[in-house]
């Protein structure tokens, strides 16, 4: 009973890489999104900076999470008891 | 434990559909009722595209030619073509040819071709292509309609690319 | 620079309303119909607003045709997500119908309520496709418009002018509204430009402006209702 | 399984093992409802927003206020739960997963009305292409994006070592456990990775809660609206939201104690702790009301005295005075006294400050709109079947994700409690010796 737990087969292994790059695809796309909205009022010349600052912020917050995630993910995988 | 590739075999057909109708998404091709040949009229009858499109440029819109137009030409022969005797039945029975339009502009668009013709002095092969070396006609539009490439051509010859210029 | 602007004198104006029917003629306003009017969802562009003062018999009743301010300070645009209001360089603030997504953010701040918003598909009848003027889009569900002081008009008379190779003239550019005013209460014109009625107006002494506290900095003008 | 039946926490898989007639009864009613709202949403989207009660000038309605409440009631949560773990109060242990549960479910929620309210939903991808970083509402989609990441994520980290357990003593959705517990057994250097995480996430997850309904408040406050044009509103956003957040935690906490017995672990200490922070948001609302109302009044400026009075004796005045009557009166007379500060009367009072702060978001978007600055005529707002049906429909799917969520995952977190058992004694007592002066000290020095 206990024998998959700890070395998953293929496909749960699969998805387990899968939300790991959806996570960070997700922080890649929000990055290049704000980067595109930010470059795209510099063209427009319509935005205060303190405005621009304030979705800046969010930047290194996304990061953040998705490289706590990560660090879950694999910090767990890598202490598992090996059999 | 039966070794498998990362993707199997099904999953590769279906990625191959995804891609294929991807792909595919051609637009419908026009046809017209006459198999005109630009080519003809510009190099051996040395007419312009204006003699035909009349409109473009004093006008807002260019027009497709009436029959009067193929009249003053083609009231009788003047090859052996199939094509070109449709025209002159067309023309003993003051019938109009319904040409299909390839070039229509969405509603939200003002766009006057008086303005980008006369005052702009662009060549109609800017937005249409090379339609004057064409023996047959174009199916589809050569140059497609983008705003993309509307607002790089404005940016290029400084011209204003407020919204409002063509979106009343 | 141009600018844009209008003049509004409000002793002339006797609240018509031909303003209100040349706009609606003029920009394919449609009839949202009894019921939806009813709910407050009439899309004039040009409204008159009625103010009422003092207490029966001596009733001072003022009528204020309320186009878009077209502000250059306006509150609209900022809100705006996604670039479908904006100013633009001669100063009017535009509104890209195909753009807009229908958040009525710009509703919501304009402090002028100038801004409408199409709940249904706006219906214009059959037997109205001849008289529909070609060169305004007919707008769709679920979009915000409003008061374009006739942009159109004024693509067309610069197209002409250029055309004929000559400046523009005043007459050249006029608003439906105004052209079609009977009192002769509006002007309309280029604020910047000291050949144009508008810009001597502005500074006549009964000169003022709705909600000129807010700092929006509008380019409708009025002029005081004086008694006589 | 017979092994898992003797274990003392048995009564916290329960819900996950087995489901009785009632909860499938709950599970079609609350489908009903939010397939219905789906009807409606799409009839609104044939006909256009027309299906609305909306008008000229009160352009926003139901769609907002749900959204503002909503995303408030997300509050409760993450900003508790991150509290109470980080200031280490033992009493969390219970509470804390349904917390965070209730805000990954509200948010979701609220995030989607912005776009049942939009005009044209077909476009709303244009914010990510052309989207301008100068309007509030570009702050809101990110805001609000990051709050439900990082609130999923401190959701899904405590959660590790629940899965893990479920993994390995039920049969049930197996494959799934496998996948998100990532082959977590519990060893001491698993378990220093949890906590490490989970630290970090405590001191992010409060500041981006706090941050999140304040730039909600600036949809608001942005504009030059009378009544919306306030700087308070940041702060007095953010304390309404807490405020209808816990009461939520109250509701949520008391209904499944009830529902799947949990009396041994929500117990009346839990509910008269939770109740003192209620308590004292009511408070803190009612204060930070008196203010916002108090300064307009007295610098008496004609746009915002037309508002105020519309709340105060015009058209909304029963919504006002009701509001005050939910959010401060009942609340607080029933949580100052002890004999009523029961569960039933902790129940009462939750109620009465989620329908009260309700109202607060009715009260702070409808009033401002029907008094447009121009004499214009502003008719009255008067919600339509398809806004009722939609927030019927929210408030179901609430539920119906909440009872989803329940018979997946444990509603109270099973290693918490047991940690608690094992190692929460001694440490408490032995903080709290190291908070106690040293009794030898004082012998050395003499």
């Amino acid at each position: 009973m206990s024998e998959p737990k700890t070395n998953p087969s293929g496909l749960i292994f699969f998805l387990q890489i899968f939300s790991i790059s959806l996570i960070w695809i997700m922080v890649v796309s929000v990055i290049t999104w704000i980067l595109n909205l930010i470059s795209l009022s510099r063209y427009l010349h319509d935005a205060q900076n303190a405005t621009l600052i304030i979705s800046l912020v969010v930047l290194p917050i996304f990061t953040l999470l998705a490289g706590i995630l990560t660090y879950v993910f694999i910090g767990i995988r890598k202490a598992r008891p090996h059999d | 434990m039966k070794q498998t590739g990362f993707f199997g075999r099904k999953e590769l057909l279906f990625a191959a559909i995804i891609l294929g109708l991807y792909g595919c998404n051609s637009t419908e091709k026009i046809t017209q009722p006459i198999a005109y040949n630009h080519s003809i009229h510009v190099s051996e009858a040395g007419l312009y595209c204006t003699d035909c499109h009349v409109g473009a440029e004093t006008k807002i819109q260019a027009t497709l030619p009436s029959i009067k137009r193929c009249q003053t030409c083609h009231s009788e022969m003047q090859g052996e073509s199939k094509e070109e005797a449709k025209v002159v039945e067309a023309v003993t029975n003051k019938e109009e040819i319904p040409w299909n339009r390839i070039y229509t502009l969405p509603e939200h668009v003002f766009f006057s071709h008086r303005r980008h013709v006369t005052s702009g002095k662009i060549p109609c092969s800017d937005c249409h292509g090379d339609v004057e070396k064409l023996t047959k006609p174009a199916d589809h539009q050569l140059v497609p309609i983008q705003m993309k490439r509307c607002m790089n051509c404005h940016d290029q010859k400084s011209i204003s690319n407020d919204c409002l210029t063509c979106h009343v | 620079m141009t600018k844009w602007g209008m003049v509004i004198d409000l002793n002339k104006c006797t609240g018509c309303g031909a303003c209100v029917n040349a706009c609606r003629i003029e920009n394919n306003i449609p009839n949202v119909g009894e019921e939806e009017a009813q709910k407050g969802r009439a899309l004039d562009w040009m409204q008159i607003v009625t103010e009422y003062e003092g207490e029966y018999p001596d009733v001072r009743v003022t009528h204020i045709p309320r186009p878009c301010f077209q502000c250059d300070n306006p509150p609209c645009t900022k809100v705006c997500p996604v670039h479908a209001t904006f100013l633009n360089e001669e100063g009017l603030v535009g509104q890209v119908y195909y753009r807009c997504i229908g958040c009525r953010f710009c509703m919501a701040a304009c402090p002028y309520s100038a801004k409408k918003f199409n709940y249904f598909e706006p219906d214009i009848p059959e037997s109205y496709e001849g008289i529909r003027n070609p060169d305004v889009t007919r707008r769709m569900k679920g979009v915000v418009e409003k008061c374009s002081f006739c942009h159109h008009r004024l693509s067309l008379a610069k197209d002409l002018a250029r055309f004929e190779n000559r400046e523009l003239r005043e007459e050249d550019f006029q608003p439906a509204c105004v052209e079609s005013c009977p009192a002769d209460a509006m002007t309309f014109g280029d604020l910047e430009n000291p050949d144009h009625r508008v810009a001597t107006l502005i500074h006549s002494s009964r000169a003022f402006r709705l909600d000129e506290e807010l700092g929006t900095d509008p380019k409708v003008y009025y002029l005081k209702k004086e008694d006589k | 399984m017979d092994a898992l039946r003797k274990d003392p926490d048995y009564t916290l898989y329960r819900p996950i093992l087995e489901s009785d007639r009632r909860f499938y009864w709950a599970i079609g009613f609350l489908g009903a409802v939010v397939v219905w709202a789906i009807v409606m949403y799409i009839r609104q989207l044939v006909y256009g927003l027309g299906v609305t009660g909306l008008n000229r000038t009160v352009t926003w309605g139901f769609y907002i206020i749900n959204f503002v409440f909503f995303i408030g009631v997300s509050h409760a949560g993450t900003l508790i739960s991150a509290i109470l773990r980080l200031s280490q109060a033992e009493w969390r242990r219970p509470i804390t997963r349904m917390a965070e549960v209730i805000t990954a479910i509200v948010l979701a929620i609220g995030g989607l009305h912005p776009i049942i309210d939009l005009g044209r939903p077909d476009r709303v991808l244009n914010v990510f292409f052309y989207g301008r970083l100068q309007s509030p509402l570009l702050w809101d989609v990110t805001a609000i994006s990051l709050y439900f990441t990082a609130s999923t994520v401190y959701l899904y980290v405590p959660l590790i070592p629940d899965i893990a357990l479920l993994r390995d003593h039920t049969t049930k959705f197996k494959k799934l456990y496998t996948w998100l517990s990532w082959g977590y057994v519990g060893t001491e250097r698993q378990k220093h990775v949890l906590e490490r995480a989970m630290s970090i996430l405590m001191v992010v997850v409060i500041p981006v809660a706090v941050s999140v309904h304040t730039v909600i408040s600036y949809i608001f406050s942005m504009t030059l609206q009378s009544g919306w044009h306030s700087t308070i509103f940041g702060p007095y956003f953010v304390t309404g939201a807490i405020f209808s957040g816990t009461a939520t935690l109250l509701v949520v906490m008391i209904f499944f104690r009830k529902f799947y017995h949990l009396e041994n672990y929500l117990k009346e200490i839990h509910f008269q702790y939770l109740s003192v922070l209620l308590l004292v948001f009511a408070l803190l609302w009612g204060y930070f009301t008196f203010s916002e109302f108090l300064t307009g009044i007295y610098g008496n400026e004609p746009m915002e005295m037309r508002v105020i009075q519309f709340k105060f004796s015009g058209a909304y005045a029963p919504f006002f005075w009701m509001m005050v009557l939910l959010n401060f009166v009942i609340p607080v007379i029933i949580l100052a006294f002890k004999k009523l500060k029961k569960i039933p009367g902790i129940l009462v009072a939750s109620f009465s400050v989620i329908i009260g702060m309700w109202l607060e978001r009715l009260i702070i978007i409808v009033p401002s709109l029907s008094n447009p600055r121009l004499p214009v005529v502003s008719e009255p707002y008067i919600p339509s079947l398809t806004e009722w049906s939609l927030f019927a429909g929210g408030v179901a799917a609430f539920c119906m994700m909440f009872l989803l969520f329940s018979k997946v995952f444990p509603l109270i977190s099973i290693w918490e409690i047991k940690d608690g058992r094992a190692e929460g004694l001694e440490a408490v007592k032995e903080r709290l010796e190291s908070y106690l002066p040293d009794t030898d000290v004082a012998g050395e020095g003499a």
